[in-house]
């Protein structure tokens, strides 16, 4: 069902947690099944320093939200914002067709965190 | 690592008994049972003596049986045999079952509902059983069919066949019940039960996949579902799945000799997991405490998801399922958790484990030392998990 | 006496291999195809790799291959399945057919009659054969489904599918196919045939019984049959009958190998016994004398009734079948045979032999030496007979 690449980040996840006093934090609920992730970011410099992330959801779910951390981590935030759902599929080696909606969580919630720190330094 | 199966709910490891019965048939006893010839007689002898071992574990006659290619068919042949049949003797065209059927039960309803019939399905409580009393309440003069089912596949709640079928009986409508979970775990007998119509599987008694059967009561008219060749007394056409029929009469026989001590055992092995697992915090039990299957244990563990859980345990070796959408297919989780009153979520969270055969204590002693540490893992991972003293309710977020 | 098997039509002994794959199956892999844990991935990757070896011996794709319970349900499911389907879609309810179809297509053609489509039967001629021009003639623009067998299960006539498909399709009718007794035996190419629905059975091929599949061209859509779990995307509710599909499988690589050769041997064979026997005297061949499946003989021993014929061969340790009343639980004698052009009497008085692996040249032998006594025996008895030099007409009394 799952690609090796998909159980290897499923056992062992990377950037688990949240961060304390974040620049920014997304939450994201999946419509369709009823899945949930928070990624939170610390951003310097317009790069993103550290992220984490917690989810609520199936195998496919978890593994994408820990190989979306990893990609991104370390990136500008407008190298983070052109992340595609299918480039994170892509990078566990594919998922099953029926788990392709999963995908979507992750890079929803990085897009919601970039776009709270992005609010936030407007307040600023 | 020696794998722990405890799905014996999806399906059973063939008794070695039976793949022998099974062997023996292919190799000796390949004739057609319809054929004159003496290949052709041989078959037939052990069609009978099948029919007449699935016969007894249900105290039914032999001419009463009638093999289908499994627990799915024998309930679309009950269902839209009975819904066809009744309606064209004018009797009417309304159908009641529950919310907790098995999707053969209610999809085979929801598809009679394009033909023009109307469908009641009753509630269930918050340990999935069915009242008497809504029964009652739903049943009217044009109602042509019951259909109810012994044991759920997911909770194990047992429903109270005997009082549901006398009374649709009395009002005139034919009684089916989808046994598939019950049939060789706890007693079944159709007379007791006093139903028309009870639908049973070969695969969750250690048979084999694709055979089962379908008990029609004496003067019970079916509408059949398919047309061909003149087997099974003309209600079910195609050549006998031989070996696969010989399969269940053999494990039908097993089933009969040892049931008895099996489920005072698994109910044991039950028992311990449930009181063991519910004393990790946040566990719900899903189904009735004691009127359950002796097998079967579901439990919904908050914060997590289905899934994931089955994920981690097959990593440790243990095979479960889980009522998770994520796991059925579909994108809703488990019907028979949300009709029980469950939260999306925490149905999204349920466990099932499904004693059998194969199980023994140590595997028992295997599981619960294993679960903690999975649910500790993953809720760890989980962002409505804002550790044990932060939560407050955890039935209704949504 | 070893006794001699030449009823390969009604049933086929199950293959050594496939009963070693299927044993395997049920011992090492047993789990539910649709579970999540490692039991379930085993066995969704059996099902897999049956179902391309299914496929390729049609030159289909695997997603195009639906297993069934048998050729009977492929039937049911191809022909409820197009012409409903299609009706719901406005296209007509008028449904062509053969005189000389299996009664899985031919009965369900007439259920479909209660639900108000039109049925036109199409003849043949004395071998069996449809032509090319009666379809054409019996084509409306409401014509939905044409379902007509590759080759015929009684006297082995093989249909011009290629040239029947093309015609049907051109007028925008769904073109189905009765392969049951073609596959595995002579070259099946699904495009070749240009066909949308194929069915098959395993029992026909040395695979187990109780297994079949419909093939289903890329496009066409079916009104389920049953319903139930997502099983075979959809199309086929119910637990996989995994050792039998694995059976199917394993059957179908077997015949891919030795098909051509084997058809070869069994052609001999049947050319041997078909000029041995017409050397008795008041005897016809039915069906086509060089257009028919490898393995088929049928023939009719005037003034011989085939059911006595049968149990006189029984005796003799021969196995085989006929198109009597006698042994068809109908009191009509083959409707093949009749469609044909042949009188009652000599439909009962057909014999089919339907050769297969175990066959050697000596059964061969053993038939053409035991047949004569037998035939003479019996018309012996026949009030029928007056002696050879007495009959006159033997094909129009009745
Ligand atoms: C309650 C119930 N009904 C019906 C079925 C279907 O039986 P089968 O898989 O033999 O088609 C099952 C098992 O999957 C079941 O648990
Ligand atoms: C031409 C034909 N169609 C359909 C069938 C039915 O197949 P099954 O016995 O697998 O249901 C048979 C064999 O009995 C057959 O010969
Ligand atoms: S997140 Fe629910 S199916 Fe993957
Ligand atoms: S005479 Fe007995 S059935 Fe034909």
């Amino acid at each position: 069902m799952y690609t090796e690449k998909v159980m290897e980040h499923f056992a062992n996840p990377r950037n688990v947690g949240e961060i304390e006093e974040a620049s920014g934090v997304g939450e994201v609920g999946n419509a369709s099944c009823g899945d949930i992730m928070r990624i939170s970011i610390q951003v310097e410099d317009n790069i993103i320093k550290d992220i984490k992330f917690k989810t609520f959801g199936c195998g496919a779910a978890i593994a994408t939200s820990s190989v979306c951390t990893e990609l991104v981590k370390g990136k500008s935030i407008d190298e983070a914002l052109e992340l595609t759902n299918q480039a994170v599929a892509d990078a566990l080696g594919g998922l099953p067709p029926a788990k392709m909606h999963c995908s979507n969580l992750a890079a929803e919630a990085l897009h919601e965190a970039i776009a709270d720190y992005k609010a936030k330094q407007g307040k600023e | 690592m020696q794998p722990v199966y405890m799905d014996h709910g999806a399906t059973t490891p063939v008794h070695p008994e039976v793949v022998k019965a099974m062997v023996e048939t292919m190799e000796k006893s390949f004739g057609n049972p319809s054929s004159v010839h003496a290949f052709g007689r041989e078959a037939r002898k052990l069609l009978d003596e099948a029919r007449a071992s699935v016969a007894s574990l249900m105290g039914a006659s032999p001419e009463q049986i009638i093999f289908t290619s499994g627990g799915t068919e024998a309930d679309n042949m009950a269902i839209f045999g009975a819904a066809r049949g009744m309606r064209l003797k004018g009797k009417g065209n309304h159908i009641i079952t529950s919310a907790v059927e098995h999707h053969a039960v209610l999809d085979a309803c929801k598809a009679l509902e394009k033909e023009g019939f109307e469908v009641t399905i009753l509630p269930v409580d918050e340990d999935g059983q069915v009242h008497v009393e809504e029964l009652e309440k739903a049943l009217r003069d044009d109602t042509v069919l019951v259909t109810i089912m012994h044991a759920n596949n997911e909770v194990g709640t047992i429903q109270p066949i005997q009082e549901l079928a006398r009374l649709a009986k009395a009002r005139g409508a034919v009684f089916h019940t989808d046994a598939v979970q019950s049939f060789g775990k706890i007693p079944v007998d159709v007379n007791e039960l006093g139903v028309d119509l009870l639908s049973a599987s070969a695969h969750k008694i250690y048979g084999p996949k694709g055979v089962g059967c379908l008990y029609i009561a004496k003067g019970v008219k079916l509408t059949p579902l398919s047309y061909g060749g003149s087997q099974e007394r003309r209600r079910r056409p195609g050549t006998e799945n031989l070996p696969g029929i010989v399969g269940f009469g053999k494990a039908a026989l097993i089933s009969q000799a040892e049931m008895q001590a099996e489920a005072e055992r698994l109910t044991r092995y039950r028992d311990r997991l449930i009181d063991g697992l519910m004393e990790l915090p946040h566990v719900k039990l899903n189904g009735h405490r004691t009127n359950r299957l002796p097998q079967n244990v579901n439990l919904s563990f908050h914060f997590i998801e289905g899934e994931s859980l089955l994920l981690m345990l097959d990593m440790k070796g243990i095979a479960a399922s889980s009522g998770s959408a994520c796991t059925s297919g579909s994108l809703d989780p488990s019907h028979v958790l949300l009709a029980m009153g469950l939260s999306h979520e925490i149905a999204h969270g349920s466990l099932r484990l499904t004693l059998g055969r194969g199980n023994s204590e140590e595997d028992v002693d295997y599981i619960l030392n294993t679960i903690p540490e999975i649910v500790e893992r993953l809720r760890a991972l989980s962002p409505l998990y804002e550790g044990k003293e932060a939560v407050t309710s955890c039935t209704q977020r949504r």
